[in-house]
């Protein structure tokens, strides 16, 4: 009995900066270890999986147990190229951000397995509800750099007209829903559109990811009940990845049970994941889609990963956690671990990876050169303020007619 | 043409709307079988399937975001939210997302969905059920508000705004579902049969959003007015022997701001009524815009008549509703200044 | 394999109006079945107990198995006089609505055991934060009739000044905090309240009661998420009386998993008991309470049970469930178990308990009686208009005042 | 005397408050070992321990339920919700609990809480990082709404408002955190230290709430502001040259009647400025009081110079923003009127 009175208990990480990295207590079982299960399980049955880690790259590079997903080696070089066009991406947007060309910007490094995995495994129409760290999935689903740019950007070829917060990206035409500010909203909306493709009996399914600290909000309770309740074709993807802004996963609930176990309490058949292993991520993505597919309702998953780099640009980890965590997670890195894998199985070697890496950052680069055309944040071509009235309504009413006219337009 | 309630006047106009578009859908807490606890969707689970008119799990911002989503895929939602009173749990998905889907996304994807919600009291409901929400959602730009007075109105504009593509709350003042009260509580209940606006046809109508209706000419002052306190601005000139316009606003938002300012300049004299508490309710943006058009034709202040700034208590109820004595104080003040 | 294309799936009860009851998938396990474990159990080993259903009292009224709280006959017998009131107390003030005499009034009829087992497991002290159909707490605290009575009649010796909602009751002195209108608001408050009886190391725990319907508001989710994270002092009850007005239990989500389960996702150990039986109920109760004090945290408790009478007087439920199902329900009437209990184990009699019911009402009666003659909704004494101004804020500003003149006040 | 910022005046504060009264604790997102996103709770934690400035999960619901079931413990917590954007999730508990529960209760219970909360725009936080919902707030009924404009109100506003026995919610200008920035967004940035305001005593003082100051005197006009509000005004008055008198408001509720009513009845003319949307704004309430109390006394419409009735947008953030042109082009308005 851990305690003989009540006293509040507030969780905190077991170390801070000053202190160096600690993952002793964390022992990821071995790859291979859980069995895929058929689709049809119950949530009693996915227990285990919901507690445990499915992870099909082991130690060496190799994949291994029926998780294994078997993609050809162009589909897992795909991912790599994926992965790696999102690493670059990053850091070309963070530098422009740095350089004053926008406002804000926010990576996802180390967590391109968790989004490039998804988007391969899913088909490219389903309906994709993210939020502000999945540029993978429209990366993944080829959605043109440029135009992922100019948003960042706000300038006069954003299809969002400047209006929001950079990379809070849209795009019906790559069926990639508006991402919200406001966190969680976007994973119970995922489940009545999926709602709505079952009353439609349309094959295409929803796919919806919330942090894990943003898990602890009503939407992410609304999102499992519904989904519950209508039986929902929806993928709802928990991205654990240790840290919500300066919180360590405790202060969302993470020290007293996986985020996967809170779909089994809903009868929702749950799995957590390695989400640095492309090759897991895919397979329970797909295992999942089959589901959702096959009339058998939704499937939670925990992508279990690290936020390597800063929450935003606002932020500064060093202040909160140990500076050399990042490069000591037990679970690696999911670009060098593909990478492992494709070299391992014969598919891959150091020139050709070199090859991409120089060929990536320079579409990277070619990208940003046309988008820079088009304008940034601060310099060159913009959106008319006359725009700003748009789109608050279908038709415009009167007092906003007359407040565009108070403004010059 | 029969004579409806508004309920049945409500219930007509989804069921018009169930049968001609295979998009829309209801849903909301109780309902599906049942019909709901006002019985506004009574018969149309049976009439239109299961999987069209359903019952919810009782989260609001649950039905709103599945509103949401629908709308986003395509469909055409209409969910009801038991009484406006449990609006707030939604409030997020209403303001931070339905109402803000279409600007953000640059007009890709839109929220084409109506929210239905029972308002106001004089049912002994108590500061839970009779609360008249309406300021919060018109202060949310993205969002329309309409407010019915009478069963012809209530079809024509629920239809209106399904059809509408963007998001509109539907606030039906639910002591007028069964009959129009004036607000003498006192006085024997009238049914909507003795009442004209209880004619309404049975097959397809809508009445444009946006647009008031003067619910009767004057020349001595202008009274703006909403929802039951149409019926009650009417009653108090009545009584008052007050030659007052009264408008129906219908639709808070948009505003009919024209409608407005053409009587107001005819009658240099204006009271708002509603039934909202005082501070912050929509009565002061009316005033605002009353005096920002009309300054030079005002001959009196401009005098609110509203519900007390504290909650709809149980027993005090008529105490606390503003009712025609109150108005026809009002409209006497005005007059005299 | 149930279905092979997704489809919108509205869950539906067995049987409407027209058709009778049947309860036939409903196979209770035996009373005794399941062991009461010791305080300091994981969420995980608890899972038997959230998806199981402890019972004590089997068929026969015997108490069985290591759950009996082995009461003695003294408290049985006053629990079975807090349930009897609270039914008296039911009835007549149903009647009292039905004449007129208020606007409105909730019934508890068949879930009596679940609010007066707990009254009787926890201290006088500790603060309960209950919903519309826990009068029985009030009733076992030994809480004034008249008050209560009051209070529905909303006359001039309500408290709460006439100003709520009759049944709303609140009384700080009873450690039963202001009912609130808004469902579920008040899980996550007794979270807060446990939370600073923590903080002060204050050894009162408190605890919460919610419908099922209602466990699908975000209140619930913030309050299994913050008694988690914090290892609240608090006992979280869902009452499960499978109707939510017309809405059956699986519209909650009540079809794939029980609601007691959620709470194992949360790491919350988490236990369902068979309502009916005010032993269980009873030890269930002292179980969690323990382990509160103990500093062990937070418990959920889901009470299956069956809500006999309608949802209030503003309902019929005849319109929406087969008329006979109240009286069919398997797990019986809480009163008629304890009475059977009491008999069998030769603590009581047919007379005694005519006795009692003669006893109860007449003090029902009397108090009625007292209660009226300070008025009722329609009649005789009532509170000033000029008290509506009081208590929005604890001084009156300036506007209030205005608005009492205003009144004539 | 230090002089302080008002992340400095707030921390302060809040030390002050901690030192002074073991009830006292502080919650909210981020606010614990990082000392918040806006570091205004930096080294608390440190000084006053983990159990008594702590972080809670994302969910602002929870973290107002928390501070309620604290409250009607007896506990005075503080919560802070990281942007008044996400303050939505929490509407029902601040609404229907917060504001309601000593009305519904008979005093028995009180909720007597803090919300803190960043509020407005200027920092290019788009559309959910840059709301003013003041107005949804100021109009239910057991809420106080305080938004001071400087440091040493900052500080006074916030020890008074959690020594007040009602819920209060205190939104702080984000754009005024580091400096009384006055809407000229190309000009250099000023510090706080050059600033009176920024005289800030380190230890006890309170500032009562309700009371409005005047920011500057003038004959010709009023000018009724709050928040970052209250340095465009200023400014737009000395660039016009215009001898205005500028209101700060301080609290929004309880209002400072008598101040305003006391000016506009000295200038006869009125401008309302704030940064929220218009329609339905506290400005609407504003204007609303001003005429009823001043009519007899006003020489031209009142107006408003407010936000946009749209979205906050990122990139076009100074066109949205109600700069100090746009506030003298009105004050040159309701002058030549
Ligand atoms: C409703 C709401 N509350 C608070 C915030 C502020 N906020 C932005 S990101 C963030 C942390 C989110 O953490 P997590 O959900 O774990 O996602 P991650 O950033 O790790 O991908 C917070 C608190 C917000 N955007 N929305
Ligand atoms: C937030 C909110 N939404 C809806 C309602 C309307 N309502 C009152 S009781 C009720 C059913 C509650 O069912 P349940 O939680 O199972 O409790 P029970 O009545 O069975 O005790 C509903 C929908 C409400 N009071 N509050
Ligand atoms: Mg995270
Ligand atoms: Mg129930």
């Amino acid at each position: 009995m851990p305690s003989t009175s009540p006293s509040l208990h507030i969780p905190e990480p077991k170390h801070r900066p000053g202190a160096s990295h600690d993952f002793s207590d964390m022992r990821p079982p071995p790859a291979g270890l859980l069995d895929r299960p058929a689709i049809d399980i119950s949530a009693g049955q996915a227990e285990p999986l919901a507690r445990g880690l499915v992870r099909v790259l082991n130690e060496q590079g190799e994949a291994v147990g029926s998780w294994d997903p078997k993609l050809d080696p162009d589909r897992l070089r795909g991912g790599l190229k994926s992965m790696l066009t999102t690493r670059a991406y990053d850091d070309r947007m963070m530098r422009a951000q740095r350089q004053g060309k926008t406002s804000f910007y926010m990576k996802c490094t180390g967590e391109e397995a968790v989004a490039v995995g998804a988007a391969l495994a899913l088909r490219p129409d389903d309906m994709l509800f993210p939020t502000y760290r999945q540029q993978g999935l429209l990366i993944t689903r080829g959605w043109p750099l440029v135009d992922m740019m100019c948003q960042v950007l706000s300038n006069s070829r954003d299809r969002m007209k400047g209006r929001q917060l950079p990379v809070f990206y849209s795009s019906k035409e790559a069926g990639f829903f508006s991402i919200s500010g406001n966190l969680g909203t976007q994973f119970s909306q995922a489940v009545g559109w999926a709602m709505a493709a079952a009353y439609k009996k349309d094959s295409r399914i929803a796919a919806a990811w919330i942090g894990e600290g943003a898990t602890a909000e009503g939407d992410f309770h609304h999102a499992l009940t519904f989904a519950a309740v209508y039986n929902a074709p929806v993928i709802l993807n928990v991205v654990n990845n240790q840290w919500a802004i300066s919180s360590f996963q405790g202060i969302a609930g993470g020290e007293k049970a996986t985020f996967a176990s809170r779909g089994i309490g809903f009868g929702i058949p749950s799995i957590r994941v390695d989400g640095n292993d492309l090759l897991a991520v895919h397979a329970v993505t797909a295992w999942a889609a089959e589901r959702a597919r096959a009339g058998l309702g939704p499937t939670l998953i925990e992508h279990f990963t690290y936020r390597q780099a800063a929450h935003s640009t606002s932020d500064d980890p060093t202040r909160y956690r140990p500076a050399d965590e990042p490069e000591h997670w037990p679970l690696g890195d999911p670009v060098d671990r593909l990478r492992g894998h494709l070299t391992v199985s014969g598919h891959w070697s150091e020139a050709q990876h070199e090859a991409f890496i120089t060929e990536t950052s320079e579409e990277v680069r070619a990208a940003l050169r046309e988008a820079e055309s088009y304008g940034t944040l601060t310099d060159g071509p913009s959106v008319s303020p006359a725009t700003m009235f748009d789109d608050v309504f279908k038709e415009m009413p009167w007092h906003l007619r007359r407040q565009r006219q108070e403004l010059g337009y | 043409m029969p004579s409806m309630t508004m309920i049945q006047a409500l219930n007509s106009a989804m069921d018009v709307l169930l049968t001609k578009d295979p998009d829309i859908v209801v849903f909301g807490q109780d309902v599906g079988y049942f019909g709901g606890v006002f019985r506004c969707t009574d018969g149309l689970q049976k009439k239109h399937g299961v999987s069209r008119v359903f019952d919810t799990p009782i989260a609001e911002a649950g039905i709103l975001a599945t509103a949401v989503g629908m709308g986003a895929y395509g469909l055409r939602p209409i969910a009801e939210i038991q009484f406006a009173d449990y609006i707030y749990p939604a409030t997020d998905q209403l303001i931070s997302e339905a109402a803000r889907l279409r600007y953000r996304s640059g007009g890709e994807f839109t929220a084409p969905i109506v929210v239905r919600a029972p308002t106001g009291g004089g049912i002994f409901g108590g500061q839970t059920h009779s609360q008249s929400p309406e300021a919060l959602f018109a202060h949310v730009c993205g969002l329309k508000t309409v407010i019915p007075s009478n069963p012809y109105d209530a079809k024509g504009l629920l239809i209106a705004a399904v059809e509408d593509d963007d998001p509109v709350i539907f606030f039906e003042p639910k002591r007028l579902y069964n009959g129009p009260f004036d607000g003498f509580h006192d006085r024997p209940v009238k049914p909507w049969s003795q009442h004209a606006a209880s004619e309404v046809p049975e097959g397809y109508y809508s009445i444009p959003l946006g647009q008031a209706a003067i619910a009767r000419e004057g020349s001595a002052v202008t009274v703006i007015a909403y929802g039951t306190m149409v019926h009650v601005a009417l009653a108090s000139a009545e009584e008052e022997g007050i030659d007052a316009e009264v408008i129906d606003l219908r639709t808070i938002l948009p505003l009919d701001i024209d409608t407005i300012v053409a009587s107001v300049k005819k009658t240099g004299r204006c009271v708002v009524v509603h039934e909202a508490t005082r501070t912050g309710g929509f009565g002061g943006e009316l005033i605002a815009l009353v005096q920002e058009h009309c300054f030079y034709h005002l001959e009196a202040p401009i005098e609110r008549v509203t519900g007390w700034d504290t909650p709809y208590p149980h027993a005090l109820e008529w105490d606390y509703f503003p009712g025609p004595k109150r108005v026809g104080a009002a409209l006497r003040r005005v007059l005299e200044a």
